[in-house]
């Protein structure tokens, strides 16, 4: 194929699908009970130098428990995809766990602001950073869940994103037009958030899916994080809301609130005054690390961290804003 | 000595094939008998999928269509044809039963015409998901009935792909490295093919036939195991329950 | 880019991405109400010569009504996607509307058998045919879906089933594997049987996808049909239930019973017995003439079908069948 | 005449441009609250899109993240980023508004890193969905203030396409066809593009400034109609239903 173009910046991870198949052709099948501690999974599954993705959108039914432990059990050197990441990039951030970066959206908190700690740990050049967007990042994992090496795409083209990405241009065969093609990305470890999973590792959530369904399929090992777990039979009774077989799962691990600060649809909202916490203890650093050693060093667990920060009361409340009756019985 | 049919041998034998735990992308008939039967006898993790969506179903009877409700019934998912074709082009199915009006000595299946493509004798259903799970899936059987005219030197069209050429040829065609061809089982004999030449081979054959017998009813030169174990004729408990559990309609068995 | 081989089917359909985008962008984003019978959706939307694809999987949650509609107003010339389809093909080839089919799976009915009509019509010399998999053609539909004139696969290589495509072969330029790359398929005119739409064609679904998520999104008219119309706020209720947003759909015909005598899941079960009196009377050109005209052309519209062949006591009967309950009651 | 901020003078302009019936890929702040109060007034069926998957929310109030809860609260669809950018790839999304630290006279952004890319003064979030929503909407929109270290001579990093050099540069670039920047929205003016060069050009001055204003606030060379209308100001009724419906918390209208 002609090469017409090719950016500079690195692909971090193998886009060969019989590489991928020969991993996946070893992974069990079969119907087990696949339910952990948060610890354990973490422990058995992220490996220093793994390459690391977290589902959901940033602070959005994202699996805030997972990067909480992954920060507690000093994990270093992974790599990171940057898809659409705010708190959760800026939990790993702080932690230092990750030494490459596959960046699409990150340092930022949406409307928020900036995350001071993102920001400098990515300026600090002690990340390799390849740069995309989240559209392509999400294309790069399509093509891994589809077992092909690239997909092409029309964005990133006649860019400095394109030019600092590992994308390649090359024309289509059929129409002449010049397309940007992007590798595969198969992360070795990826956590998703989900409303509900069987203890087989089959899971639904409800709201938007972000890119979590690709992200799941292109993974090599994936764990579920849930706000509750369900008798397989309410799985087998509508098996059309069945958004990720168990087949593709490794653990299960039941954590309540495991999105907070974030929102969970149709569960929790954001919790806003804790998320300004955060950014107002980044501008210290010595204030930063008291407040880290806090929430996430001193805590056992992630019950732990809810715990500190208001308990079920807290929960309830969120709830209620999620809800838009913040209004009554406060 | 129980008595069986030849489609009862053909599916016992192919039922076998499927170890516990494995993935299998079937279709209606008689592969889905056979992954039913696995499931009931030796395989009760054995997991089914049809190509049209449904994932691990717990069948409640023979499917009609591989897109009918019986296909995702109580099942883990029902996906789409993109979940369950990029489920097996990442190398999660492990086996899928395959069926055809040609077959040649590579495993190569013609399921497209008899005669010419350009005015064709017979216009046959095309490729269906056929090609899509042969390149995909890690082992490709094949249960047909022992017939010269179904096992040919050439097939008329080569809808879907077995070892192609034959030596590195499917290897070099750009189709997933280390799948193909596994296990082709008739009324007559068990086949495999020879790792080398990827020629079919006969490794067993099933009672009260002779390798002479395979060969008369096969239209090109087969390989062979010198010494040529007997296939297990099927158990009585196997029979009791394909008759009984999987198809007490004899839609397929009774053919 | 570098071809290394060319199948020589022909490709029926413009793959280029800017010609879709051109049509999209005249296409009204108005919630407005699309209702209409199917009489008026065939007249206003399918013309001679179009290219056309129908929903579902050959006799599963496909629009039969609607293939009936085109068939009894004798549309012609169309194009048609023949991925896995049975008897939506079997009652367009009795109709003789199509004259070029891109062929995945045809002609059969699975486990039924074959249709001696569609086998004929196919034999005939009149139908001009490209080959594909069922897994090409809903690759194809995803490249439309995705606005990209091609996607890369890795089935069909080293096949017949290749050269007589309309694909391409080409190196990929991460891994130097060889790719099949197939062209964008974008049908003008869709049909899609659904379990409910609100009139603005916001559309859900029970049971397997098949490839109806993509040959939506590719479509550059589709037409829903469905088993009932309930009410926006139903939708917006839940709206991640919804597959099918509405300002991709033209129009919403409510037709209950619409994919009999195919199967409509949690709905009602084939009716294996009418099927078989298709492929009975197929066998004798007379006999079949008469019968195509008894159940289509002398049928005022599909409820008219649905009564000659057993109205609603069949139904109930079918519904028990789908529920697994035949024994009671009968 | 009603006193009103720049922000609420900018907002209104941007909420003038979104006919009824277009549709819209927004992110949160200013373009949200544009959209939100084109529904309000002139364009009730304007439809809204949020990258993240929200099809046509009815927003009961400001989102806070383009994936939180509002953004698809009672929607037509809770979709995918794979459901909203391949609509926007086919061609179904009229607008979008983008932002960045950098704009050049060809409308390209920067949101990448103030400096060098290898050794940032300042990293910037990079693309997000910014590139991708330029790619493929029909007409990108910036909302900014008018502001000499924003509107510079040449964007530090090209993350998001403009007109890129310009003339034909973006056509060849192999970008979907006749799309771009449409409209700049400051404080003190509205710029277009000129057609051939594509270069920046001012179209109305906001109540208050004069060409001189604005080109002094602007790091490159701006073309100007010859008659340069005033960019009609916000009205009572526009000022009220932003303040009282769209963002009563003075999120955005506030800062």
């Amino acid at each position: 194929m002609d090469v017409l173009d090719r950016g500079k910046g690195a692909v971090f991870t193998d886009p060969d699908p019989d590489k991928l198949r020969a991993f996946f052709q070893k992974k069990s099948r079969i119907k087990t009970d696949k339910t952990m501690t948060l610890k354990q999974a973490v422990k058995t599954f992220v490996n220093d130098g793994d390459y690391l993705a977290i589902g959901g959108f940033g602070a959005n039914r994202t699996p805030v428990a997972a990067c909480h432990e992954i920060v507690r059990q000093g994990k270093k050197n992974l790599g990171f995809a940057g898809h659409t990441s705010t708190h959760d990039m800026q939990i790993l951030s702080a932690g230092k766990v990750y030494s490459k970066i596959d960046m699409a959206y990150g340092v930022g908190l949406e409307a928020r602001g900036l995350s001071g700690c993102s920001r400098k740990y990515i300026e600090s050049g002690d990340v390799e950073v390849s740069e995309w967007t989240n559209y392509a990042l999400s294309v790069r994992l399509q093509a891994a869940a589809m077992g092909v090496p690239y997909l092409p795409m029309r964005s990133m083209l006649g860019t400095d994103t394109f030019k600092f990405s590992g994308a390649v241009a090359a024309d289509c065969p059929f129409t002449g037009k010049k397309m940007a093609l992007v590798p595969a990305l198969s992360p070795d470890v990826t956590f998703i958030h989900v409303h509900e999973a069987d203890i087989y590792g089959n899971a639904r959530f409800e709201g938007i899916a972000v890119a979590d369904l690709e992200l799941a399929s292109a993974s090599k090992t994936l764990v579920i994080t849930c706000e509750r777990i369900v008798h397989h039979e309410e799985i087998a009774r509508e098996p059309h809301k069945t958004q990720i077989p168990y087949f593709i799962v490794d653990a299960v691990v039941e954590v309540p609130y495991g999105a907070y600060p974030g929102t969970m649809p149709n569960e929790y909202f954001s919790d806003e005054a804790h998320l300004k916490e955060w950014m107002t203890k980044e501008k210290d650093p010595e204030a930063f690390e008291a407040f880290l050693k806090e929430i996430i060093f001193d805590c056992e667990d992630f019950n732990a961290y809810i715990d500190r920060n208001g308990g079920l009361e807290k929960m309830r409340r969120l709830r209620r804003t999620e809800f838009l009756t913040n209004g009554e019985g406060e | 000595m129980t008595d069986y049919n030849q489609m009862e041998m053909m599916i016992v034998i192919a039922a076998r094939e499927l170890e516990n735990g494995a993935t299998v992308g079937v279709g209606t008939g008689a592969p889905c008998a056979a992954a039913m039967l696995a499931q009931k006898t030796a395989s009760p993790d054995l997991v089914i999928m049809f190509e049209a969506g449904g994932i691990s179903p717990e069948l409640p009877e023979m499917p009609i269509s591989v897109g009918d409700s019986r296909t995702f019934y109580k099942a883990s998912q029902a996906g789409s044809m993109g979940t369950i074709m990029s489920s097996c082009a990442r190398g999660f199915v492990d086996y899928t039963f395959l069926g055809g009006a040609q077959i040649d000595m590579y495993g190569n299946l013609n399921s497209t015409v008899i005669g010419d493509w350009e005015s064709p004798k017979v216009r046959l259903p095309g490729s269906g998901g056929a090609n899509d799970f042969a390149s995909f899936c890690w082992k490709m059987m094949v249960m047909t009935p022992q017939d010269k005219r179904r096992f040919v030197e050439k097939v008329d069209f080569l809808t879907t792909p077995g070892w192609l050429e034959g030596g590195e040829s499917r290897k070099e065609s750009g189709l997933p490295e280390n799948a193909g061809p596994y296990k082709i089982i008739t009324n007559m004999a068990v086949m495999d093919f020879e790792p080398e030449s990827k020629r079919m081979r006969v490794i067993s054959l099933n009672p009260g036939y002779t390798f002479e017998d395979v060969q008369e009813n096969c239209g090109f030169e087969l390989l062979r195991l010198e010494d040529l174990p007997l296939t297990p004729a099927p158990t009585e408990e196997e029979l009791y329950i394909l008759r009984n559990q999987v198809d007490p309609g004899r839609v397929v068995i009774g053919r």
